[in-house]
């Protein structure tokens, strides 16, 4: 057996019927899937528009779904947890095991981070910054789809734990000792290592490549003072990428190195240090929060000023607030250990600074009201959810602050109140904003709109299903209840979390709704199609292009002359003659984003189960398609003027 | 600064535009300059990373568990030949990329080999100095303190081979391609690359031997 | 294709030779002084050249000068205006260091000061 | 095992509702920080309600089929309203602060209560899962119930046997880390006579869910017969402790009647008898040495 390290049928958890019924469901979906696929004959297809493409909208559209598939599967496990608290009181035991519940809420909070809220967002930025920027793709097209491809690889890592193994039982953030060998001596944290080392690489690199893009490639005349606010607030985020991921990185090689290798970083013994893992993971986590959220307000920003027909509020008090939550976010980190006795000096320092980033974000708070102040406004889909997200985020900023004032947090510090407070933050925030930016830019990427109905049933059931979920939580943190615990003796609790259940429900049928707009709007794609490139009177360059746009964005790079570039043009401010095509060139699709993929997931699960000659093998499959790339890059095509002017009916 | 060298290949495509071009005003900037960007982005990356290792060595440098401390294990001369290695590597890389850029595909062999060579030796030093910790019974899983200097010795060693790697892999792209645009991109890139692996050693060699030593 | 490119005179690439700063001179400056700061350094350590408290802080003086001379001499890294994105991005990533290094020192520091054992502390 | 079931079964549901928690202190810490909370909350609610209500009212009134609302399509920047919303907010901050920062101060765990009689000190072990108190001048020691006098401030010192975990006891205010080879402080006071419950408000395991435990503060004359009373139960020798000190969880609080004097120092320094962990079990994932409860 030791040619298979410490994989064996034991690893499958077959006595656990609610993970094989999910596995069984899964695995007829996927085996469903791919054999339509195969059936239709649109393998070829896929692998030649999608699978190997280094288009920026391609890619984007692929973040995006990849994270509402993994937004069903966060789901499930959140449905899940709120069940069985719902019942879990006194002799009551609920139905997951303590073993099942620990990794359920494991599970639920790094998928929900890492493989939701982040591809997400990247995908939104992906495929909207090139577009607004007035550029033809990223600054490297090739390495976009290498970041994609190891997302998805630590997404298939994580989800392979659900069959193969098990997941980690130690909370979202690994703390030791508890994740150490001594006592998590499963195969549970390797998977949440490798999976985040290798997503991870994945986000950094993607960090680096919207950064290069934005300060190096621009339209004509784009000057910084002329950017969209969402270039800016990816600027922003993606700065944070770059500063903050090599930080979990270290850190999770410390833990990785303790775990495989007996190093005594955080362990009890020999010295290691356990206060010094939590204060290294928050110097990545907080800055992470900001990653998630810059973009959210990024997109509100750009879907008020849209909806409302005015340019946006006190533009550049915007930027400053964006640049000053990006610096100010390395300054906070100590508050998520407040309880953990630095002293009252270091405390309140660190307090401080947190509650100053409630400035910078209350005056974004405020130009979005005066944006709509004085506005024309149309309440589509998108701006339901932002007219939704800006008391909702409020509240969690709220609550936020509150835990920031160190004598509070004494008291509230792991309690359900903090779960409540960055659900609040999450859900209201970047969850809102995803759905906001997805309905916004969907018919940009498609040339159809999504459907109104079940999208305004979406923004009912999911603003509703909000509240009644998570205000009790904040009622419940108050009464004492802690977080992740597995079952209570309480009774006075169990009202309140019957509520959150309900809450948990509706949101159910959110999702539903959205599963539904989706599948509604593509049958009626002809009745929704929007044959202008521009079905919301926007105002920035990517509604200049047809929807959905061609490869290269645009046939010749959009000359700006000022902020919100369409706006100035369609009020004939923009002085429009226009310059004669001249050829383009285009990256060529590329295979290696993939191919690396795979051999990166082989090397991951191998690490996991310690099959070493699997871990050599795929690192020497990796490094031989790298080299192959090295030599057989493709290189870039080029579209003459001829074909360009025929396929670019308006040009 | 005024162009000295223009590049011919390059000729012929600026004043394209009427407007004054860089920083995005002229539209987007060229490949190389792009690439040699993020690439810069990436190694500022990297730093931080290394950041963290030094915080966490910094930490942890007192908690000896009773094994030996740094005063006891550290051998200043070899770490001083160490150093003038990667010192002198840097400028034969730096000699390398001015051969590069002027295309002369055997002086820069020439240099990437003398680069190849001080870089192997400095990793040699490295490597038996390592060795000879571990058998001295100062292994990485003796205490804290060994855990996160081997760490942190060991990550920037890694990084000194794949650069080695890199290297031999770039000699032979310059023998079967040729000078072309995306080599010479790469040749620039592993440049910076090398440089800053420098940069990092030199923090190193402070911080944990010149201090280490001093106890 | 011209939009692809842009004037190299004002927009640089880190470590880019285009300019001329690819002259051997600058290697060699750079060598010579990086070599005289590290032997300083090594010379420093155990000499009595300085009084002993002050040598940390010296020799973390000499590193940070030497980084800089590898900054300046071999990445060429300057203050000139083609040169802004490039400098802005290493002082965002200096700053990034300080901050997370910073932080991380002080805040371990109370930590580990607080949670010695009383045994080993006066406290009422 | 089953868990135990505590006292809020049996005890009368009187409190229900918002019992037991934050916002019933019986304590002077958790009476300020009680005070603190309430304090933050309105400040922030002066800014927040009104912005709340602007949403709405914006909303309502600049919806497009609005003829009344007047449009200003080139209205976005005014210099009066920047200064206003960047200096609201930021007095607002100026007062939360300042009162973060002396809260920090005068709540800090560490701080002494003032008060007339002489602090008990208590000594506080986490463990899988379970709560070892320890009384160093009354020599007993307790499992899962930690009784104290009412009215006389406690000085705890904390550590853990095991992973990490933080000892909170709501009513009384602040929580704090117990961490393995490290010692945190914390003091705290209860008003009266009363019981209420404790909880391992950090994530330790499988049977984290069952670390709870009851304070009892009784009034000094009972204390005193408590102790008196507790010094006739069995002793904590090192055969118990090493079953304590295995994963699992406890049924019914225990009582010893005398431990040894240096078990804190030597769980602190890491000499104390340790029970032996899971060994890394190579053919499988799931290895835990016994089923939790
Ligand atoms: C997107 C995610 C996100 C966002 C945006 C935030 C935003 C904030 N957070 Fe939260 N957080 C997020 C995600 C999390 N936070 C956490 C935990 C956490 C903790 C630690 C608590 C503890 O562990 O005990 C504190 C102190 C805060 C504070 C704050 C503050 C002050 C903000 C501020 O940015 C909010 C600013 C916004 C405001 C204030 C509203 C608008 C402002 C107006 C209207 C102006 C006027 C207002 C005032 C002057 C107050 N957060 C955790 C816990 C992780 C874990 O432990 O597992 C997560 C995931
Ligand atoms: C969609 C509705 C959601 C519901 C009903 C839900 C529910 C829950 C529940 C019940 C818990 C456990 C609370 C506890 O510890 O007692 C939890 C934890 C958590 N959730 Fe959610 N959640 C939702 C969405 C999200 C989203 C979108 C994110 C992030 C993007 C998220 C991030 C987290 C995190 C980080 C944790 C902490 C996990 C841990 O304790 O280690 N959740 N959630
Ligand atoms: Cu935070």
């Amino acid at each position: 057996m030791t040619l298979l390290g410490r994989l064996s049928w034991d690893s499958i958890p077959l006595h656990e019927p609610i993970v094989m019924v999910t596995a069984g469901v899964l695995f007829v979906v996927l085996l469903g899937t791919g054999a339509t696929i195969l059936f239709k004959g649109w393998l070829p297809y896929l692998w030649r528009e999608w699978i190997t493409s280094v288009d920026h909208k391609r890619i984007g559209v692929m973040y995006c779904l990849l994270a509402l598939v993994m937004l069903i599967r966060g789901f499930a496990d959140a449905l899940m947890m709120r069940s069985h608290q719902a019942m879990a009181v006194g002799a009551g035991e609920g139905f997951l095991p303590p073993d099942h519940y620990d990794q359920i809420f494991s599970a639920h909070g790094t998928i929900m981070i890492f493989f939701v809220a982040m591809p997400f967002m990247i995908g939104l930025m992906n495929f909207a910054v090139p577009l607004q920027l007035g550029v033809r793709d990223v600054a490297f097209p090739t390495l976009n789809s290498v970041s994609f491809w190891l997302t998805a690889t630590g997404v298939l890592l994580i989800n392979t734990s659900l069959v193969v193994g098990e997941f980690a039982r130690t909370g979202w953030l690994v703390y030791p000792p508890l994740s150490e060998r001594a006592f998590s001596p499963g195969v549970g944290v390797d998977y949440y290592l490798w999976a985040l080392q290798i997503s991870g690489a994945g986000t950094l690199l993607g960090g680096i490549n919207l950064v290069t893009t934005i300060l190096k490639m621009r339209a004509p005349g784009m000057r910084y003072t002329r950017m969209p606010i969402f270039c800016w607030t990816a600027l922003a985020s993606n700065l944070l990428i770059v500063a903050a991921f090599p930080i979990l990185t270290a850190t999770l090689i410390m833990l990785t190195l303790d775990r495989y290798l007996g190093f005594h970083f955080f362990t009890n013994e020999a010295g290691g240090n356990q206060m010094l893992f939590v204060n290294l993971i928050w110097a990545w986590g907080h800055p992470e929060v900001y990653i998630l959220v810059l973009p959210a307000f990024g997109i509100f920003s750009e879907i008020i000023a849209t909806f409302s027909g005015k340019p946006l509020f006190g533009y550049r008090s915007m930027v400053l607030a964006t640049l000053a939550i990006c610096v100010l976010s390395f300054m906070v980190w100590l508050h998520h250990f407040f309880t953990m006795g630095a002293g009252a000096d270091v405390n309140g320092v660190f307090g401080v600074m947190t509650m100053i980033i409630a400035v910078p974000t209350g005056v974004k708070v405020f130009n979005w009201l005066f944006t709509m102040y004085g506005g024309r406004l149309r309440f589509e889909v998108p701006m339901l959810w932002a007219v939704a997200f800006i008391p909702t985020f409020v509240v969690g900023g709220m609550t936020g602050v509150l835990l920031a004032v160190p004598p509070a947090d004494f008291v509230l510090h792991n309690s359900v109140f903090l779960v409540a407070h960055f659900h609040n933050v999450i859900i209201g925030g970047v969850l809102f904003a995803a759905f906001a930016g997805y309905s916004y830019w969907f018919p940009k990427a498609f040339g159809f709109r999504l459907h109104d109905g079940w999208g305004k049933a979406a923004v009912v059931l999911w603003v509703s299903g909000f509240y009644l979920a998570f205000m009790p939580l904040y009622a419940l943190g108050l009464m004492g209840m802690t977080r992740r615990l597995q079952h209570y003796d309480n009774p006075a609790w169990q009202p309140w979390l019957v509520a959150a259940w309900l809450g948990a429900l509706l949101i159910l049928g959110g999702i539903v709704s959205l599963a539904m707009q989706l599948y509604v709007s593509v049958r009626e794609r002809r009745s929704l199609a929007d044959g202008t490139g521009d079905p919301w009177d926007g105002r920035t360059l990517e509604w200049a292009t047809r929807s959905p746009p061609p490869p290269w964005n645009f046939a010749r790079l959009p000359q700006v002359e000022g902020r919100d570039a369409l706006a100035l043009m369609k009020r004939g401010e923009a002085d429009e003659t226009p310059e004669p095509l001249e050829p383009i060139e285009m990256p060529r699709n590329s295979a290696y984003g993939f191919v690396g993929a795979f051999f990166t997931y082989l090397t991951g699960f191998a690490l996991v189960w310690h099959i070493w000659w699997l871990v050599v093998l795929g690192m020497l499959a990796g490094f031989a398609t790298t080299l192959w790339i090295a030599w057989h890059q493709p290189g870039e095509q080029e579209i003459g003027v001829d074909e360009l002017s025929a396929l670019e009916p308006a040009a | 600064m005024s162009g000295e060298i223009a590049d011919p290949r390059h000729e012929g495509d600026q004043g394209a535009r009427s407007d004054p071009p860089g920083h995005g005003e002229g539209g987007p900037a060229p490949k190389q300059v792009t690439v040699a960007f993020g690439f810069w982005v990436f190694l500022l990356s990297d730093i931080i990373m290394f950041s963290g290792l030094f915080a966490a060595y910094a930490v942890l440098a007192p908690n000896t568990a009773g094994g030996p401390q740094g005063s006891e294990l550290f051998e200043l001369r070899l770490v001083f030949v160490e150093t003038l290695c990667l010192l002198f590597s840097s400028f034969t890389c730096g000699v390398m990329s001015i051969m590069a850029v002027r295309q002369r595909a055997g002086a820069t062999y020439l240099w990437g080999a003398l680069t190849a060579l001080l870089g192997l030796s400095f990793l040699a030093i490295e490597l038996y100095e390592l060795t000879h910790l571990v058998l001295e019974g100062a292994a990485p899983t003796r205490s804290a303190f060994l855990s996160a200097l081997f760490t942190l010795v060991g990550a920037h060693g890694l990084h000194v081979a794949a650069g080695l790697v890199w290297l031999t892999v770039m000699m032979g792209q310059v023998a079967t391609l040729g000078f072309t645009d995306a080599v010479e991109r790469r040749l620039l890139c592993f440049g910076l690359y090398w440089h800053a692996l420098d940069i990092i050693w030199v923090a190193l060699f402070t911080v944990v031997y010149l201090y280490g030593v001093m106890g | 294709m011209s939009e692809q490119r842009g004037d190299r005179r004002l927009d640089h690439a880190p470590g880019g030779h285009k300019e001329g700063a690819a002259r051997l001179s600058t290697y060699l400056a750079g060598l010579g002084l990086a070599l005289l700061l590290t032997v300083a350094s090594f010379a420093l350590v155990g000499s009595g050249a300085v009084w002993a408290p002050a040598i940390p802080i010296l020799l973390a003086v000499l590193a940070v000068a030497q980084m800089g001379v590898h900054l300046v001499f071999f990445l060429h890294i300057t203050s000139g205006p083609e040169n802004t994105n490039n400098t802005l991005a290493l002082a965002f990533g200096v700053m990034i260091v300080v901050l997370t290094v910073g932080g991380t020192l002080w805040i371990m520091a109370h930590l580990d000061h607080n949670m010695m054992p009383v045994a080993t502390m006066a406290t009422p | 095992m089953s868990a135990p079931r505590r006292w809020f079964v049996v005890a009368p549901l009187a409190l229900a509702g918002c019992s037991a928690g934050v916002l019933d202190p019986q304590g002077p810490v958790a009476r300020a920080e009680k005070q603190i909370l309430f304090d933050s909350l309105g400040a922030m609610l002066l800014i927040v309600v009104p912005v709340m209500v602007a949403t709405v009212a914006f909303a309502w009134w600049f919806r497009a089929g609005n003829r009344r609302a007047r449009y200003r399509p080139d209205w976005d920047y005014s210099g009066k309203l920047e200064l206003l919303i960047w200096s609201v907010p930021a007095m607002i901050v100026l007062f939360l602060g300042g009162t973060g920062w002396v809260g920090a101060h005068l709540l800090d765990p560490r701080r002494p209560i003032p008060a007339k009689v002489a602090p008990i000190e208590v000594q506080v072990v986490a463990l899988d899962w379970k709560w070892l108190f320890l009384y160093p001048a009354q020599h007993v020691a307790t499992v899962n119930r930690l009784v104290v006098p009412a009215g006389t401030p406690i000085h705890f010192r904390l550590t853990s046997a095991t992973v990490m975990n933080s000892f909170f006891v709501p009513q009384l205010g602040s929580q704090i880390y117990a961490m393995a080879g490290m010692e945190a402080q914390l003091r705290l006071a209860a008003d009266r006579p009363g019981r209420y419950p404790g909880i391992a408000a950090h994530y330790s395991g499988k049977g984290f869910s069952d670390m709870t435990f009851t304070v009892d503060a009784l009034p000094a004359a009972q204390f005193t017969a408590w102790v008196a009373q507790a010094r006739a139960a069995p002793p904590l020798d090192e055969a118990r402790y090493r079953q304590l000190a295995r994963r699992g969880t406890v049924a019914q609080p225990m009582v010893f009647g005398t431990a040894p004097s240096r078990l804190f120092d030597a769980v602190v320094a890491q000499r104390a008898p340790a029970a032996e962990r899971p060994r890394d079990a190579s053919n499988q994932g799931e290895s835990d040495a016994e089923a939790g409860r």
